[in-house]
Parts: C-alpha cells; structure tokens; sequence
C-alpha cells in the first residue's frame, strides 16, 4: 500500500539542492498540482532534468519564473522566453541535450546501464566534451546515465500498490523518469485499489513508486 | 506568390514524396502543412515524436483532448490503429530507422547534405528538441525550406556555416523554386517551378548544381 | 491492414542461411505454430537469436533436433540437453550471453543504439574478447546491438494494423525483437479489427509488424 | 539432518534476511524454496526474471495457466498488483538496482565475495541466464547452499577456482551450518547452528573465518 500524500507534504521532500526529474512534454503529462506546491514551498537551487521548460506561466516554467533553479539539462526552452532571458543572464545554467538522448540518459540511469552509444549529435557541437567511441566503422557519442534525487511525476491512474497507467501523448518521460530517481512522487488523476488494473496493462510498476498525490488535492 | 503560397506549394510537393505505408514524422512549422496534402489513396501513417503513432486531424474547436498534443504541442487527434509509448520507445523508433522520412526546415543546408537548423550563434538558442535524433535517424531527410532567407540570401550552400543539426544526412531539397537531391557528386537539380528557370535556381544557389537532361517541372 | 499468411507461407519467407530470432522463454512466449512451419520447410544453415533453446521436443529446441542451426546466441541452453550434446560435437556453434545483455543488445539493434555499456560479466569469461568501457571509475563492457533477417514472434492478440498486445510471462523477448529485424512475422491467438485495442494498451505499435499468422492456423 | 531438511533450514533463514516491502528474487532450485517460509506479516514483492512481479503460489494442479511460469519454467501465479514487462524492462529492474536481494545458490563462493555458479569447466555448460545480471545488479546477494559440496570439500574458499559468475557482490552466505558476512575484511561468522560449533564451521571453510564475540545461534 503507498503513502498518499498532500501536495504540501509531497512538496517538502524536496530539498534545496536536490536534482529533480519531471515529466512532461509542453505541460501535457506534468504533474502540476505537485509543480504549485513546489512554488509555493519556495525550495531553490534546484537542477531539473526535464524536456523542456514548459510556459512562462505555466508546468515546470512556474520554477524557473520563481528563480528556483540552478541549472536546467533539458531538451528545449523555445516555449519559455524567460529561461532564454535568465541563462543569457547567467541566472541558470542550461544543458541542451538533444531530446531522444535525453531519454536514453535516463533510461540509462533507471536501467543500470554505464551509458549508451547514440549515432546522434555526432559532428555537430553536441559531441564538444564527449567521448566518441568507433564501432564498426562509425561513431557514437557516449551518452552517460542520468539520476536524479526525486522525480515528480504525472500518470492517469494508480493503483494502491503504486502501479500506474498513462493516457495517450501525456506518457512522454514520465515512465522513465520512475525509474531513475531516489524518491518518486506521482501525481494522478484517480487512484484505484489494488486489482483494478491488470498486470498486462500496467505500465510503470509499482515498485518504482514511492508516493502519490491526488492531481487538484488539498494542499 | 505570397508567403503562404510558396508554403503550400512547398508542402503539396514534399507529400508527393511519400509511397503507400510509409511512417513519417512531420517537423514543426511548415512541416506540419504537408499532413494537409497527402494523397488519401496512400496510407501514411504519421509519427509525434512526444509519444504515439496515427496523428489524425486537429479536433472541432472545444473538442480538444489535453493529453492529445503534437510535437508543437497544438491539438491533434489520434487515428483508430494508433499506438502510444514513452519518449524512449519514440526515439527508438526514430533513431532506429523506423521512421521512412521526416520532413524539416532548414536555417542551412549544403552540397554535403549536412543540415544547420537549430541555432544561430548569439542569439536565443532553442535547443534541439527530437530534431538531431529525427535527421540521423529517419530513413530519409527531406528539408522543406523557401529557398531563400529574409535577407534574400541562399540558404543553400557549399558549407553550412551555422552549427550544424546533423552531418551527411539530407536527402532532399524542396523549395519554392526547385527539388534537389543530394547524391554523393553533389547537388542534383530534379526540378524547376514553372514560373522560374534553372538559371534562376542556380544563382539563388550557392552551390553548384549538377543539371541533369531531364529536369522536370514543379507545380 | 497487415496481411495473413498462412503458417507455410510465413516459413518459406525465412530462407537458409538467415539469422532469426524466435521470442519466447522456456517455450512461454514461443511461436510454436510457426516453428513448426519451419521444421517442415528444413530451412537450414540459420544463426537463431533466442533466450533459451526450449525442450528436445518442443519450442526452438525442434529447430535444434532437426539440424537446422549453425549457430545459437542464447542465454541458456539447459533444458535442452541435445543442444548441449550437438556444441560439443560442434555440430552447432553457441554463443552464450548473460540475459540482461542479451535483451539490451536486441533493443540496441532496434533503437539504431551502437552499443550499451552493462555492468554485468566484467571480471567474468564473458568479457573475454569485448571492449570494456571506464566510465567514473566503473568498468563495464561495450554490448553491441543484434539484429536479425527475421523475426518469429508470438503475441496474444492483433490488430489489422499489426498491433500488438501480449499475455503474462509469455511477453518476454517478443516486444524487443519486433523492432531488430528486417521482417517480423507475428503468431497471434487472435486477430481483431482496426480500433479494438486502445492505443495506450497497444505493446508494440503495428508499423514494427510486417506479417500475421493465426496460431495453430491451417499450413 | 537429511538433505530436505538442510534445504529448508538454509531457506528459512534467508527469509529472515528480508524487510517489509523489499523486491526480491529468488533463483532457480533451492532458493525458490524460501518463498514458502517468508513471514506473513512481511510484504516481499517477487521478482520473476521471465517478465513480471508479484510472484505467487502454484495454482492447483490443472488450473495452471500457460502465460504464467517463473524463471524456472514452473507453474506459478501472479498476486494482485502485479505487473508484467518485457525482458529489457525486467534486467533494467535487475541490473537498476530496484532489486532489494537475490538469493543463489553456488558452486564455490569466496571471501571477496566472488562467486562462481554457472560452469564446469569439462562439463556440460548450461549458461548463465540471468544470473550474471541478477549478481551484479540486486543490492543485496544471498548466497543459499549446502556448506561443503557432494564430495566434502568446502565451497567457501580463500578464492574461486571456477569460472566466475561475478565479482565482489556476495553480501552474505547462509549454508546449514552457518550464516557468514562477506565484509572488506573478510569473511565474519555471524551466526553457527544449534548442533555445530565455531570449530566445525571453520573446518569445512577453505577461507579463515573472522570470529566475533557474538556469535548468534543459527536455527
């Protein structure tokens, strides 16, 4: 049986400092119940690994408006101008990682892997600092695990045992991201009781979840 | 022929490209026009690379599904035999050649095939999303471009100087004025619009075009 | 729509000399119906990529009894002692790969990865002769990807669009292999029109299926 | 004490080994046996290498389902709240470190913790499966066996003569006789069995033993 918790006490296990996993493509698939609460928490310094930074006024945007990060290691920040403005202010500090190795990173991290070899990015400034290892004739990129403190996550449904379910584009790097995280919070639409969703159709286990908060609950 | 024209005309001739059953991954921006001209008789099937396969239609206006987003984040639907998955198992079907063509623009491309469309020094850089994954991996890069920047300027070079997207990946030029392909001996000229010339062409080209005998006409 | 082949005709698509991989784990999981096809067909001279060689008389391992094998890469050949007996005779070349490599190798095949760096079998035999990568103090050994000609593989039900669902433990290796090679045949219980599987409950989209067989279907 | 009985003494003891909540997986032959003495009271989650967790008793027989088997090929069930996956997610479980303890059996183990299990050389090789994987990747490594094998002779040794299976990774070792801690230092006897002694434990141990003061009493 997992812990529910109030977005507010989901909030408090994050810690200045901490790196923070969320999922989420533009917003759809972001956990912005727990995102309020962390504005609201006030926690800064953060590093976010996400990918992308959301709107100005809205998902993980709401972090960066509020000065709450550090660094960000992202795929894109085109949607929110003020990221643009605060790294060419020195005010975070963005790595861009193009967005499939981003989510082979973080598989990685979840998977116990030493890192990956991708094709991509290869010749282009992506590859400055990189090792470049040859196999078979051509180069790859050595793209390393990434993990993260604590995920804040977004699924459709979760059962009592943790498992979860995701609803069409807003999957993304959600499931991903449960698994390369130390603590992993979810925030969800419905939770059911343990049963009511088959093994077969489960997509995150529940194992790899540490807490759920009801999407809109009461802080 | 006013800008949104050229767009049209453009994208009605990068949907020709496309054969019965071929997946196809259209990027953001004019990109996502040629959807509009696909030959109904052939069966595409069109990748999001934010999670699913069979992007249908944009819904009636308040019939928006939230979760259902395309790479731009506009609303789209999702086709009966479609198919959603996390951002991994996306860019592994990108990276993994699964996906026919993918279809960009261009901020530069050159008689190499090498593609610069992501940044431009000194001012904000967007970061590269899932574009250098899509141009390394799909089977075939077709970039849709005016054939000239604002300034008027060739957007087709001998050398990109901008930093580069992918190296040694074009396959395909469609512009306003002409299809070109990319071979190994250089820039192939396939097509001239009716209204334009092969002249007209070469000097809006830096590089220098191969002309074939049997140059055939763009509508 | 896929098309239905009948059992003969999906085995006459393997000819001699190709690499194969066959899903299953212990028979579970096996395209039983389809292997059967192929004993009947003698294709012989095959390099078989699977997890284990099944029974002496049944899954993979009929394919072993019958010499069709020139070489297994296989986890675990101890179910089935003629595979055993045929190695040392070297009868049959075996390559034996710790299982989690050997999933992450099918996967990097499939995900256009050059490789994944895997903790697992550093110090042991099975480094002998592989590249071992240091990554922050670790070592570990560079997996490369496997592909195959073909792929025979069972699912629980179909979709018209190739679409697959899978049924308990008898998923396995099956989703890994439908994206590593060139053609993927699908043994299916059932085959269900476009539309009766939700796209969030689909486990390998369609666009990785090149043909179905209905199991235990007439030759 | 005969056979059956050293088994299930070896096998109560390692479940002792567990914490509510831990993820665990138990290997082939005589550690499947510890799934019968885990505490009530205790919720462990069973891992099952094939693809799923949440391993349950045998069905009756005749009510076995075909789908459902553990690594061993054995009829079992899934408990509520299960979840099922393919083999990359199942070793990305494994070699990720969501795995709180395996438990194995060995041919020799030794005082750095290396162990050997999966060959002979001479004798048929049956492979490692997933065992490389599951050594390397599971927190904690309980090692079930015998003390001394069929001929007498210790299997605990200063270091392994056989092929290993994987470095450094045993944590503790539970025979009949005894239950020994691997630490930096050595091997420490933590507890002896009721009807042995200090001095018989350490006779049929290659290794030297470091002896505490509190040596518990093994029941």
């Amino acid at each position: 049986m997992k812990k529910i918790l109030s977005p507010k006490e989901a909030a408090k296990k994050v810690k200045n400092g901490m790196s923070v996993m969320v999922g989420g493509f533009m917003v759809v698939g972001s956990p912005n119940t727990l995102i309020d609460a962390l504005v609201e928490e006030g926690t800064n310094d953060l590093t976010l690994i996400v990918n992308d930074t959301g709107f100005p006024d809205s998902g993980v945007g709401k972090l960066v408006a509020a000065d709450q990060l550090k660094k960000v290691i992202v795929s894109h920040i085109g949607t929110n101008k003020i990221t643009g403005e605060k790294m060419n202010n020195k005010e975070i500090e963005v790595e861009l990682v193009p967005q499939g190795t981003l989510a082979e990173q973080i598989r990685a991290g979840g998977a116990g892997l030493g890192g990956v070899l991708t094709p991509t990015g290869v010749g282009t400034v992506v590859q400055e600092g990189k090792r470049v290892i040859n196999v078979d004739g051509q180069d790859y990129i050595l793209a390393t695990p990434l993990r993260a403190d604590v995920a804040l996550l977004k699924a459709h449904k979760a059962d009592l045992a943790g498992n979860l379910v995701f609803r069409r584009s807003a999957r993304n790097f959600n499931p991903l991201m449960a698994t390369a995280a130390d603590l992993v919070i979810v925030e969800v639409e419905e939770i059911l009781e343990i049963g009511e969703i088959d093994p077969d159709e489960v997509v995150t286990p529940g194992i790899f979840v540490d807490y759920l908060v009801k999407k809109g609950g009461a802080a | 022929m006013d800008k949104q024209q050229k767009r049209n005309m453009i994208a009605r001739r990068v949907a020709r490209e496309f054969k019965d059953g071929d997946v196809v991954n259209l990027g953001i921006g004019m990109p996502t026009l040629v959807a509009n001209f696909i030959d109904g008789d052939k069966k595409v099937i069109l990748q999001s690379e934010n999670g699913f396969l069979g992007v249908g239609p944009a819904p009636e206006p308040g019939q928006e599904d939230p979760d259902v987003v395309n790479a731009g984040g506009q609303p789209v639907s999702i086709l009966t035999g479609g198919a959603c998955f996390d951002s991994a198992t996306s860019f592994g079907i990108i990276r993994g050649g699964h996906v026919d063509a993918t279809v960009l623009g261009a901020l530069e491309v050159d008689e190499e095939g090498n593609l610069a469309n992501w940044m431009i020094p000194g001012k904000l850089v967007p970061g590269m999303g899932g574009a250098m994954d899509l141009v390394v991996g799909a089977q075939k890069v077709i970039i849709a471009t005016e054939h000239c920047n604002k300034k008027g300027e060739p957007k087709i070079l001998r050398k990109c100087k901008l930093p580069l997207t992918a190296t040694k990946e074009v396959d395909l030029i469609v512009t306003e004025l002409a299809v070109i392909e990319v071979t190994l001996s250089g820039l192939l000229l396939r097509e001239v619009a009716e209204d334009s010339s092969i002249a007209e062409v070469q000097e809006k080209t830096e590089a220098e075009l191969i002309i074939p005998d049997d140059v055939g006409v763009l509508k």
